[in-house]
């Protein structure tokens, strides 16, 4: 009985000890990385990884950190598993991070509510949750940007363009093909509404995890439907294959057009010359001619600090990990600036992020002049619902196809403040925002 | 030694009546117009080269098969297509050619298992195991201890079965059909593979069984000499036919019956 | 009467409208079963001859390409300048290695863990899983590659033939599988037809005892099994990385094999074959003609139904032996 | 020495029946259930009771689900995901119609949706058995994956299309939602998961357990004793569906506070039955066992190279622990094929005759 005991606290010693995680030095910023080089998604973990990683080691190492205070970097594994991002957050949380980026909704809707409780904005560049959008109920959740839905208007506004006039749509039809879940599901609502006003039709083509790499049913449904144009709403290994399954099916490659998230290399390469035509939308420039880029060539991937292959810097998700960073940074910069205080905290870091603007003259400083549009965080909007471009797939590499395109603030306000003011009354009891507004900086 | 009893027998009530049952595996016969009586309190042996289709007999009497044509009564009533838990409900226990028990089981819970149709406290009380559940599951203990000091098996009460030498297991297995108090036991060659010592022990169990609870017995065996020692009435069959029946000493004298023992040919 | 309508008449209307997208589907449905076979037989060869239910027949699929395509960029990174034998000399180098881990495999897992009950092995096959998972990222990482279909002389493009008042496309990487495929159950079924080991694995197959007591080498039998199964795994893995590309993603695809193996019976390697057919064509013709009844995506399920449906008629499969119950 | 039972005599029935006839296995299981009401609230950090103790306490209840119907009754079943997921979506919808009814109650109550969703879907069982109603029963995982998608009523139509858990309080303290403290989730959890443990005790120890057994053993025999093997197996499928649909009612509202379709997939399934082979089938203990290595493994494996001072890039690291996971899980079916549990018992065996070899 006695060993019994003897055991037991020997085991609760070691579980102890193993979890017992080092006091973190102040004189650094904490900013962990929820990222995932492994599992089915890796294909476009790695490279946001590596981007996010890449330009925070060359503040570090080009400028000492920002405003002179290193950058502690953590990155955290999740597989794109949602327990595990909450396992990482737990984890990550006794070393008071200043910012966190979940990478994946199903992480960032778990995260939302804990957020104000232990006071640690979050950072869903571009996905999560819409409604998040609205300051006033998510005083802790930044999500700029643009929203699902601001980029669901900016493909019509772009079909309608090609159509020569949104008014031509009308008896068309669109298809939508999109990854069966709540990432792709999102847009359907304001798809809808739109078939509504502008008189075209939609096809919905889901495709759900299993069927990822097997999609000749959704495509032969496509074929028989003959859609004028198609949308997808695609996440890793599914955005090949559907690349794939379009041209075999002959469809028009400048026909189908795939959200931000559809616009890595690796979704297009496969195919190669047959997914020539191909379009996405895009935030941030592709290539490495930028001056940051190649500073983060020069500082830390030339140095071997890296874990990217030097063919890989500049590609379309890597720039989007470094556009990621880019805001952390300038949110950090903001807070900064603020408080006074070098050593920022969460909730300075939050004001920061509602201050932050990075207009055309800051991104030139940076050192990514044209990489990104202006972009402007308030109090109320957290999200700006920015502007995007459309890029195209050449047969090798991706280019840029179009002008920066608005999103239709008019059709996606609404739906956006319904879904903001649902949650927060189904939440019964969700917090109302008790954090004073600063003026920007 | 049983003589006496056999005309005795003879004139008990009928417990099971077989009448013209045929069975078939596809194209294949088990069975085929088999008729004969178990009676009250008698020791039935049903004895048979092999793949004369004892064992079949024994399925179709508990309701593993159902036999093609023909009729089975039990306490005098008919049912055509008996399922085997109803056979158990109705008081058939059985015993297997190879130990059938739960072979993950402990001794003791084998037994206790045999008890199953008799425990009927719900579920709700078996959630808690407390009162009226426990009260049960006590009394049902007795009743197996009871069994189990029968068959001087109290050492292995608790050691899984699958790790028991054979002749224990079957004891353990006779334990199980015993836990049910059948009116009518079904025992299929309990003493195969057994030494003298064991099968002497068994025959014991098995006229200790007939006379002190009154149970009826049908058992299937080889060993002629235990079959003569112990039944009252035997039925011979051979290719899925009766050949004979009757009184241990007329049936070892009866012709057919020799014929078929030496593999002389129809 | 409208629901009655739209499941039961309107269908088969649009089949009779559209016959050349009904031979499109039919013809999807028989690649994809192609490729569900492959898997299958992968799975049947080894539940035969080791008992094994190996759910890693998956990920040896995905391991096999990725060593492929890996070995491929590193055999050309070396300076071999020709890329087609730079695939060969890959291609060659896999089916080694795929002896290897056969070899590992009956080493490590199955010999200690001979004997025990189907559901440890099968477990086993978990680990062994996790295991390779882990192996195979580590060594050539989680990116998503592209099939090396131009270097192996696969060809690439399609066939139209104009019939039925339409076209029917037909890819010829999927000809070519199918051609693969058939190929490889042939020259697998002469293998174990006329081969001494082939002998001993049917011999095997029937009763473990017997076939130790006749001195048979089921050490020898269960790495010859394993390392089949490997190579049928690589046939799939490029087949399928042809299709769409080579990464972790494709492990799902075992999933796919499941409802085909209850089909056609565990141990049949014909059942695998008409089993994959059935499930692969039943799948694409449900999706497409009924699918959108439900709202689509029906396929997640549709197989594992149809699997069930069958195995409640028969519950050993279709070309399983019939279990009969003795006492 | 210190575990010998010689001397403890049973003079009753009742006494040889109890939950733990050992009087040192009893002092054992009270120290246990102190430390864990008492010491385990008052000592570990918000990252060990968040992230360690209630997923691996949840899992272990899930576990027990699965082994009473694969451990005890012997029906291979591959649903257990999805059953999860039956749990929590009926507790969102009751706590949805119900906002003021107590969400503990709830939590137990959304078991029975379960329990009758488990029931339907054990019906092949009836027909099949081993690995083609394994196959059967991922029909019903898939089936359900698909539904938890495709029916928006089943999370109020949410354009997330995940469930959000709402706050909501017993007796005026938040028990889910972002202000329950862990400590409340933690004891919740733990109260739900010892009852529950004991209820499954007693259950396999009686009638019940002993028909699932005989079922599992040799369903032929089962019959001939008497036992009617449809409404057996189709109880055992309610019941370890209940205990499923609890565990993952407790998943979304005491453990993750969302979820979306994807948290009741296949892998969950898997992973529930690697805890109960690993931890051992048909052993309650087992399952704990089972869940504390398959959860807690990766993350004390996370843990080594920061412990000592290693830096390894947090994908090698994966890597590397799906590695070692992987062969540890091969590695123990081979020195223990019938589970961590046996080790356990084996070591009470030596304990009680220690000193001496036998």
């Amino acid at each position: 009985m006695r060993i019994k005991m003897f055991g037991a606290a020997c085991a609760m010693a070691l579980v102890g000890s193993a979890f017992a995680i080092p006091a973190q030095a102040q004189d650094s910023i904490f900013i962990p990385l929820l990222s995932y080089r492994t599992g089915p998604f890796a294909g476009s973990g790695i490279p946001i990884a590596n981007g996010m990683n890449d330009y925070l080691s060359m503040l570090n190492e080009r400028d000492g950190g920002i405003g002179g205070v290193k950058i502690a970097i953590e990155e955290c594994e999740t597989g794109y598993d949602t327990n595990k991002g909450l396992e990482c957050y737990e984890k990550l949380k006794a070393k008071k991070p200043v910012v966190i980026n979940p990478y994946s909704t199903g992480i960032t809707l778990g995260l939302i509510p804990k957020a104000a409780v232990d006071k640690i904005p979050i950072l869903s560049m571009a996905y999560g949750l819409s409604a998040s959008a609205d300051g006033n109920n998510f005083p802790w959740i930044f999500n700029p940007p643009a929203t699902y839905w601001d980029g669901l208007s900016m493909i019509l506004k772009y079909i309608g363009e090609k159509e020569g006039g949104i008014d031509k749509l009308k008896g068309k039809t669109i298809g939508y093909i999109f990854f069966e879940g709540g990432y792709g599901r999102e847009p359907i609502p304001l798809l809808e509404n739109l078939a509504k006003d502008f008189g075209f039709e939609i096809k919905l083509y889901p495709v759900t995890a299993q069927e990822m790499q097997n999609q000749s049913a959704q495509w032969l449904n496509v074929r028989r439907d003959r859609p004028a144009w198609m949308i997808m709403w695609g996440w890793g290994a599914m955005n090949p294959t559907a690349v794939k399954e379009a041209a075999k099916i002959n469809f028009p490659m400048d026909k189908f057009v795939g959200v931000w998230w559809s616009g890595g290399e690796d979704d297009a390469r496969p195919a190669g010359a047959d997914a020539k035509g191909y379009l996405t939308l895009n935030m941030n420039g592709v290539g490495a001619q930028y001056p940051a880029i190649q500073d983060i060539m020069k500082h830390v991937v030339d140095k071997g600090k890296s874990q990217t292959a030097k063919d890989k810097v500049g590609e379309n998700l890597y720039n989007r990990g470094v556009m990621n960073s880019v805001l952390m940074a300038e949110a950090v910069l903001n807070a900064q600036k603020i408080t006074g205080r070098k050593a920022v905290t969460g909730e300075d870091v939050r004001r920061g992020f509602e201050t932050l603007e990075i207009s055309a003259a800051r991104w030139k400083e940076i050192g990514l002049g044209d990489f990104a549009g202006p972009l402007k965080v308030t109090c109320a909007n957290h999200n700006g619902h920015h502007a995007a471009y459309m890029q195209q797939w050449d047969g090798t590499k991706w280019v840029k196809a179009s002008d920066w395109i608005t999103p239709m603030t008019d059709k996606v306000q609404p739906l956006l403040t319904a879904a903001s003011t649902e949650y927060v009354t189904k939440a019964t009891g969700w917090p109302k925002r008790t954090e004073a507004c600063d003026k920007a900086s | 030694m049983k003589e006496p009893g056999a005309t005795e027998a003879a004139a008990r009530e009928v417990l099971l009546a077989v009448e013209n049952v045929s069975l078939s595996f596809g194209g294949v016969k088990a069975l085929t117009g088999v008729s004969f009586d178990i009676r009250k309190g008698e020791i039935r042996a049903i004895i048979g080269p092999n793949g004369a289709g004892k064992t079949s007999m024994l399925n179709v009497i508990n309701g593993f098969y159902h036999p093609q044509q023909g009729r089975i009564s039990f306490k005098g009533v008919t049912r055509n297509r008996m399922r085997p838990f109803e056979a158990a409900q109705g008081g058939i226990a059985r015993t297997f050619q190879n130990v059938a028990l739960f072979r993950g089981m402990s001794a003791l819970d084998n037994i206790m298992a045999g008890r199953t149709l008799k425990m009927n406290r719900n579920f709700f009380w078996q959630l808690i195991r407390f009162g009226p559940a426990a009260a049960e599951e006590v009394a049902h203990r007795r009743r197996v201890e009871e069994i189990i000091d029968f068959l001087q098996i109290a050492h292995i009460r608790k050691v899984q079965v699958g790790r028991l030498p054979y002749g224990l297991q079957k004891r353990v297995e006779l334990g199980r059909a015993l836990a049910m108090d059948p009116d009518l036991l079904l025992l299929d060659e309990p003493m195969a593979g057994m030494n003298l010592e064991e099968k002497e022990d068994m025959s014991r169990y098995i006229l200790d069984v007939n006379e002190h609870f009154g149970t009826t017995i049908a058992l299937i065996e080889h060993d002629m000499g235990v079959v003569m020692d112990l039944s009252d009435r035997v039925v011979v069959l051979d290719h899925g036919t009766k050949i004979a029946d009757g009184v241990p000493d007329a049936v070892k004298s009866d012709q057919a019956v020799i014929s078929a023992y030496l593999g002389v040919a129809h | 009467m409208n629901i009655l309508y739209r499941v039961f008449i309107d269908p088969f209307m649009q089949m009779g409208q559209a016959p050349d997208l009904l031979v499109q589907t039919l013809w999807e449905g028989l690649v994809a079963g192609v490729l569900y076979a492959l898997i299958a037989l992968g799975f049947v060869l080894i539940f035969k001859a080791s008992g094994v239910f190996n759910f890693a027949q998956g990920i040896m699929v995905v391991f096999a390409a990725l060593t492929l395509v890996g070995l491929h960029a590193l055999l050309r990174k070396w300076g071999v300048s020709s890329g087609m034998v730079a695939a060969y000399l890959a291609l060659a180098i896999t089916i080694v290695v795929m002896f290897a881990l056969a070899w590992c495999i009956e080493r490590a897992i199955l010999r200690p863990l001979v004997n025990q009950p189907d559901i440890i092995l099968f477990m086993a096959t978990f680990g062994l899983t996790y295991f390779l998972v882990g192996l195979g990222e580590l060594v050539f990482g989680g990116e998503p590659k592209s099939m090396i279909t131009e270097d192996l002389g696969l060809p690439r493009g399609a066939i139209e033939i104009k019939m039925l008042g339409g076209f029917v496309s037909l890819q010829k990487i999927d000809i070519a599988a199918a051609v693969i495929a058939s190929v490889m159950v042939t020259s697998l079924a002469l293998f174990f037809q006329k081969t001494r080991i082939g002998r001993a694995l049917r011999a095997v197959a029937d009763s473990h005892k017997a076939a130790l007591s006749v001195g048979i080498s089921l050490e020898q039998v269960w790495v010859v099994v394993w390392f089949a199964a490997g190579i049928v795994a690589l046939t799939t893995g490029i087949m399928w990385g042809a299709r769409s590309s080579v990464s972790f993603a494709l492990e799902i695809v075992a999933f796919k094999a499941l409802p085909v193996l209850v089909l056609g019976g565990l141990t049949s390697i014909p059942g695998a074959i008409v089993g994959g057919l059935i499930i692969g064509i039943g799948e694409k013709l449900g999706e497409f003609y009924w699918g959108p009844l439900l709202g689509s995506g029906i396929e997640a399920w549709f197989a594992y139904l149809i699997a069930l449906i069958f195995l409640l008629v028969r519950p050993q499969g279709l070309f399983g032996e019939r279990i009969i119950e003795r006492i | 020495m210190f575990y010998r039972e010689a001397g403890q005599y049973k003079t009753s029935y009742e006494a040889d029946q109890a939950t733990f006839p050992v009087l040192q296995d009893r002092i054992g299981m009270i120290v246990i259930l102190a430390v864990a009401f008492v010491v385990v609230p008052l000592t570990m950090s918000s990252f060990v009771i968040n992230s360690v103790l209630i997923p691996f306490l949840i899992f272990s209840l899930a576990a027990i689900g699965l082994n009473l119907l694969l451990g005890y009754a012997g029906q291979l079943s591959l649903g257990t995901g999805a059953f999860m997921g039956v749990g929590a979506y009926a507790c969102y919808k009751l706590t949805t119609i119900f906002p003021d009814a107590n969400i503990i109650l709830l939590i137990i109550v959304s078991g029975f949706a379960s329990a009758a969703i488990g029931t339907v879907f054990g019906l092949p069982s009836l027909r099949i058995k081993g690995f083609y109603l394994m196959v059967g029963t991922l029909a019903a995982q898939f089936f359900l994956s698909w539904c938890f998608i495709r029916i928006p009523w089943l999370y109020n139509n949410n354009v997330s299309g995940a469930i959000e858990v709402p706050t909501r309080a017993v007796f005026g303290i938040p028990v889910s939602g972002p202000n329950a403290t862990p400590v409340t989730r933690y004891l919740i959890v733990l109260t739900i998961v010892v009852v529950m443990t004991w209820i499954a005790s007693n259950l396999v120890r009686g009638r019940i357990g002993r028909m699932w057994m005989a079922v599992r053993d040799m369903d032929i025999a089962a019959e001939l004793i008497g036992i009617r093997l449809p409404r057996t197996k189709l109880l055992a499928f309610a019941v370890s569906s209940f205990y499923c649909g609890v565990a993952g009612a407790m998943m979304v509202f005491l453990w993750l506070g969302a979820a979306e379709p994807d948290a009741f997939n296949i892998n969950r399934s898997f992973l529930i039955l690697f805890m109960i082979i690993i931890g051992g089938l048909g052993s309650l203990i087992g399952s704990f066992i089972g869940a504390a290595f398959i959860w807690g493994l990766p993350i004390m494996l996370k843990s080594v190279p920061e412990t000592f001072g290693i830096s390894i890039g947090s994908a090698t690291l994966e890597h590397l622990q799906f590695m070692v996971v992987g062969a540890l899980i091969i590695f123990f079916l081979i020195v223990e094929p019938h589970g961590l549990a046996r080790l356990w018992q084996i070591a009470k065996q030596k304990l009680r005759v220690w000193p001496f070899p036998y």
